[in-house]
């Protein structure tokens, strides 16, 4: 599939969203709540059939917060990113996609105890990294601790 | 899991409770700090929890305070085998930012690098496999030829793990005028010794009891869990970066994307062997055919991404490793994220080693190939 | 030629002259039993020594080299070491168990070694039912690992003294059968019958294949006993840590492990008299001349040159080959080595009856 | 029968298959030249780094004690973790005008990743690597080193 059908495919599932193409792959940005539909649809649909999740990325902007899914499609050769935009910095929540792709359990667990976003329906949502008593989420941009982090 | 069973003499059910061991983090086959919570039934085990962190450094909140000459040192600490594939990933990123072009030595030259490296982590993968597996010679014998490579690092490259031999814009130096001539004495030295690699294990009626059919991923579960690199092409997953998004010298060799469809951890262990033949043939193809030119291209002294977003990624010696900047026009990045190859090859461990036995699961583990540091970042 | 009777004879009539009968055999097992504990000791040093400096030659090193000349004395240094070292305890471990463990395994290995039949005459223990009695007596050792597993109380430990239970049990089988198929051509259990009636030829050669596949059990089973590589599962340190003995150190520690390199050498002892005609010379058939020249070596050199070659056996096998997992380990006695031995078995007592052996 | 000449043929090559491994380890234990650990320490005297190795950070000084350091602190911006760092002060010069010139070259060999930006990134040579790599000291505090030796002074015509 070429951007432009990409494009209309997700249209139809979300028509919210917001398109954009940078670092070479098709951007699409959605607001948090269509993300499990958008997801499911693109994994399951015949035309897409995005199987292979490779990355995912938090990411903590001053006013919301977003989760990157940079996918593609083993069969089909096609990528797209798509941005799940999440409006609550302060609590922020989304779906999980840990039933659509088995890897995403780790990394959400990743994102989760490093910028505290809450993935709802998730499996086993603890700490990976840090210690379970830990307090904050270190990469956030807000985070603070003098004792660990030395300014150069 | 916790089973009633029952006592045959006197009828009444006994009580069994779950078995929980911690393997590591000081474990002799974790290879390092890895933590692993198993649960068994006597030999069985039933369940993996990987515990990580122990060596989390967070390099990504580093990056986000260095400039992009900086992070790329960091990369090295993270998957330290495959040291000039990290480097190269992050050097490529901010190329691809900057829209330099590299001149065609420096693709070479990468080329060649990454192919060593490749070689050097595989064999000593091959030496600690065998230790895991109880034939402790082999780590030598795999240290005996990853040394030849190492010294050729450390003439050209000025180190022998942590390289950093990459920077944005080229390279750090010019190779070394002994570096031609000193891979071509290993590509003939280890050659011959391939073959004895086989003769010592492939073969070896023990070794294949222990590798064949234990630990089984499918194709469609190392996709689901995103396992790269030979595990995952073990499955019949071809994802060979360096085929699918060829960059640096990679679309002007020839080479073979080793597959096997068996899953199994004899197929990773002989789908890694394949790639060493591959490697090996690569440098071949490219050694006496350095281009003359600059070993750097004009970069200024401080490199600033202009807004956007950059995705590259490399093939390493475990998988696909990704890097995702986000530049908001600065001289460090907004955020970058490291797609390491051994944090999704390390979930499905889980899945893999249910139901086999404790011997199996260090066999498993050692031919997914995990480099905690890499994991942990 | 070179017979020992005379020498222990006339310390017995020596002793015997001034003093009473009891004390006369009193004294004569304290002889004896310094003269083990020496050559246990002995054993102890040079085969980690030998293990060490093997293994490194195998793996392309040098292998101790700083203490004494070429590292000889690496061994006594480290024995030092481990007699200084603080002998910990686990918290919770069972401690009459935990101390008594190490003592159970080296009783064995005393035991069995007594029965080995070193030279004409030399020779502490020669029951007419030797075979029986060492196999016996060596698998006395099991309970030991049972025991440290147990008492340590560490789950690593446990694991390894269970899979060194299933594993000791079976190959005691393997051995025990295939020192039989021997016994059945010798027609004795006594270690110096078995000797006497190889001096025409050793059994390995005089016995056909069967004796051969007897011997390559024999090694095979033996070195699942001493719980060596490629069989040593209960302390597979890739997997278990150290096994049974992860908790132990100092002395307790040294123990378990001159345990295992002397129970070695009883293998090797057993394969040696039993297989290879113990301390009898290298005989062929009615070759006079060559005959006489070979008992002028001393049979002291034929047994120990026997056992090193056992030994350096052992040691190939442990530094060449992967590990086995426990069922494959277990698959190997029960499906291949025993129905294989129990065949055997009745070859070779049918090339008896038919007295087809040379 | 064809499953008992499977079961024999199977032991069969189970045995040439162990043999096979043994002739890999046979040969190397009957060739001591093939040993490739060395012994160090006794071999210092022959033991020789190449000449890229990166060892430790060096001020050259050459024989009349001067360095090219001038203090510009490129390396020291140059630095990941902080390693190096420049202490300046300024000094009257014969000709009355006030010159900065370095004090302390301090150097944390205890935080140096050795990549090697700060050589890259000095303007005049004045480091470089040095091949020294027995860095063991048993105090932590002997890894601060004040590269600059006592006395030296700036190089002429370096600016």
């Amino acid at each position: 599939m070429d951007q432009e059908q990409l494009k209309e495919t997700v249209l139809s599932v979300a028509p919210e969203t917001e398109f954009e193409e940078t670092g070479g792959f098709l951007n699409v940005t959605i607001p948090s709540a269509r993300l499990h539909d958008l997801a499911l649809h693109l994994r399951e649909s015949e035309d897409t059939l995005f199987d292979y999740l490779f990355c995912l990325t938090g990411m903590d902007w001053p006013e919301y917060m977003i989760v990157v899914y940079h996918l593609k499609s083993t069969t089909h050769g096609h990528s797209i990113v798509i941005k799940a935009k999440i409006e609550n910095r302060e609590k922020p929540e989304i779906d999980t996609v840990s039933d659509i792709w088995r890897t995403a359990e780790f990394h959400e667990r990743e994102v989760f105890d490093l910028f505290g976003i809450v993935f709802r329906n998730h499996p086993d949502l603890r700490r990976i990294f840090l210690e379970d008593d830990w307090m904050g989420y270190p990469l956030r941009k807000d985070y603070v601790d003098e004792v660990n982090i030395i300014e150069l | 899991m916790a089973e009633t069973h029952i006592n045959t003499i006197s009828g009444k059910p006994l009580e069994s409770q779950e078995y929980l061991i911690n393997m590591g983090p000081q474990h002799p086959s974790t290879h390092g700090v890895l933590r692993l919570l198993l649960t068994l039934d006597g030999e069985i085990i039933h369940k993996v929890e990987p515990h990580l962190g122990y060596i989390h450094r967070s390099i990504e909140k580093m990056c986000e305070k260095d400039s992009y000459t900086q992070i790329v040192h960091l990369t090295d600490r993270m998957d330290y085998l495959s040291s000039h594939m990290n480097n190269e990933a992050v050097s490529l990123a901010v190329e691809q930012g900057l829209e330099l072009e590299m001149p065609e030595r420096v693709k070479v030259i990468r080329t060649i690098i990454s192919e060593l490296t490749r070689l050097s982590s595989h064999q000593l993968w091959w030496g600690v496999f065998g230790m895991d597996l109880g034939a402790i010679t082999t780590f030598l014998y795999g240290f005996r030829d990853r040394e030849m490579i190492i010294d050729i690092f450390e003439e050209t490259c000025g180190a022998r793990l942590t390289m950093n031999y990459n920077v944005p814009g080229g390279l750090m130096f010019d190779i070394h005028p002994n570096f031609q001539k000193r891979t071509k004495a290993f590509v003939a030295h280890f050659k011959q010794k391939l073959p004895e690699y086989d003769q010592l294990l492939t073969g070896n009626v023990i070794f294949e009891l222990r590798t064949k059919g234990v630990g089984i991923l499918s194709k469609e579960d190392a996709i689901s869990y995103g396992v790269t690199g030979p595990s995952g092409r073990a499955s019949g997953f071809s994802n060979d970066v360096r085929k699918h998004n060829p960059y640096s010298a990679y679309s002007q060799v020839e080479f073979k994307e080793a597959l096997s469809e068996e899953g199994d951890s004899y197929a990773r262990y002989k789908v890694r062997i394949q790639e060493m033949w591959e490697s090996l043939s690569i440098i071949e193809q490219l050694i006496d055919n350095i281009p003359e030119g600059d070993y750097k291209a004009k970069t200024k002294a401080v490199i600033k991404l202009p807004k956007g977003e950059y995705y590259q990624k490399v093939e390493t010696a475990r998988g696909e490793f990704g890097v995702y900047i986000i530049s908001e026009g600065g001289k460090s990045p907004y955020r970058l994220k490291f797609r390491s190859p051994g944090f999704s090859n390390l979930s499905a461990l889980d899945h893999m080693a249910k139901g086999a036995k404790i011997g199996d699961l260090v066999v498993i583990m050692s031919t997914l190939d995990l480099v905690i540091p890499d994991i942990d970042r | 030629m070179y017979d020992f009777k005379s020498l222990t004879d006339s310390i017995h009539t020596s002793l015997s002259a001034g003093l009473s009968p009891i004390m006369v055999t009193i004294i004569e097992f304290v002889i004896i039993a310094f003269a083990f504990m020496i050559l246990f000791t002995l054993l102890g040093l040079i085969l980690v020594y030998a293990e060490r400096k093997i293994c490194a030659f195998f793996q392309l090193r040098l292998g101790p080299m700083r203490v004494g000349k070429w590292g000889m004395a690496q061994t006594a240094a480290d024995a030092v070491k481990l007699i200084f070292k603080e002998p910990l305890v686990t918290k919770n471990a069972d401690k009459f168990l935990f101390n008594l463990a190490p003592f159970i395994i080296i009783l064995s290995t005393f035991l069995a070694l007594g029965a080995m039949p070193f030279a004409k005459g030399l020779h502490a223990l020669d029951f007419d039912i030797g075979v029986l009695y060492l196999t016996a007596v060596s698998s006395i050792g099991v309970i030991g690992i049972l025991i440290a597993g147990w008492s340590s109380d560490n789950k690593y430990s446990l694991i390894g003294a269970m899979r060194s239970g299933a594993q000791v049990v079976s190959y005691e089988l393997s051995v025990g059968l295939s020192l039989l198929t021997v016994v059945v051509l010798a027609g004795s259990l006594q270690f110096s019958e078995i000797i006497a009636s190889q001096e025409a030829g050793w059994w390995i050669f005089r016995g056909h294949i069967p004796a051969l596949i007897a011997f390559v059990i024999f090694m095979i089973a033996g070195t699942a006993e001493t719980t060596r590589g490629p069989f040593d599962l209960p302390e597979a340190e890739s997997e278990l840590t150290a096994g049974f003995h992860t908790e132990y150190s100092g002395l307790k520690f040294a123990f378990f492990f001159l345990a295992e390199f002397v129970n070695m050498f009883i293998i090797a002892g057993i394969g040696a008299t039993v297989f290879l005609g113990g301390w009898m010379p290298f005989h062929i058939g009615n070759w006079e001349g060559f005959n006489r020249v070979m008992d002028f070596i001393p049979p002291l050199f034929w047994f120990f040159g026997k056992v090193t070659f056992l030994i350096f056996l052992m040691m190939w096998f442990k530094w060449t080959f992967p590990r086995l997992r426990i069922d494959q380990l277990l698959r190997l006695e029960w499906k291949y080595l025993l129905p294989i031995n129990l065949v055997n078995i009745l070859v070779m007592a049918f090339i008896v009856l038919k007295g087809w052996q040379f | 029968m064809k499953a008992i000449i499977k079961y024999i043929s199977s032991i069969f090559k189970a045995l040439k298959s162990l043999f096979r491994g043994m002739a890999v380890t046979g040969h190397y234990i009957s060739h001591p030249k093939e040993i490739i650990t060395q012994q160090y320490p006794e071999n210092r005297e022959t033991l020789k780094m190449f000449d890229m190795f990166r060892g430790e950070v060096v001020l050259t000084h050459n024989e009349r004690n001067e360095h090219r350091c001038t203090g510009c602190s490129a390396c020291e911006v140059a630095c990941p973790n902080g390693s190096i760092e420049i202490i300046s002060k300024r000094i009257e010069m014969p000709d009355g005008k006030k010159k900065k010139v370095i004090d302390k070259f301090v150097y944390h060999l205890s935080m140096c990743t050795f990549c090697n930006l700060c050589i890259l990134s000095c303007p005049t040579d004045a480091i470089k690597m040095s091949q020294d790599f027995e860095h063991a000291v048993f105090d932590r505090s002997q890894l601060t080193k004040v590269l600059n030796k006592t006395g030296s002074k700036l190089m002429e015509g370096v600016r």
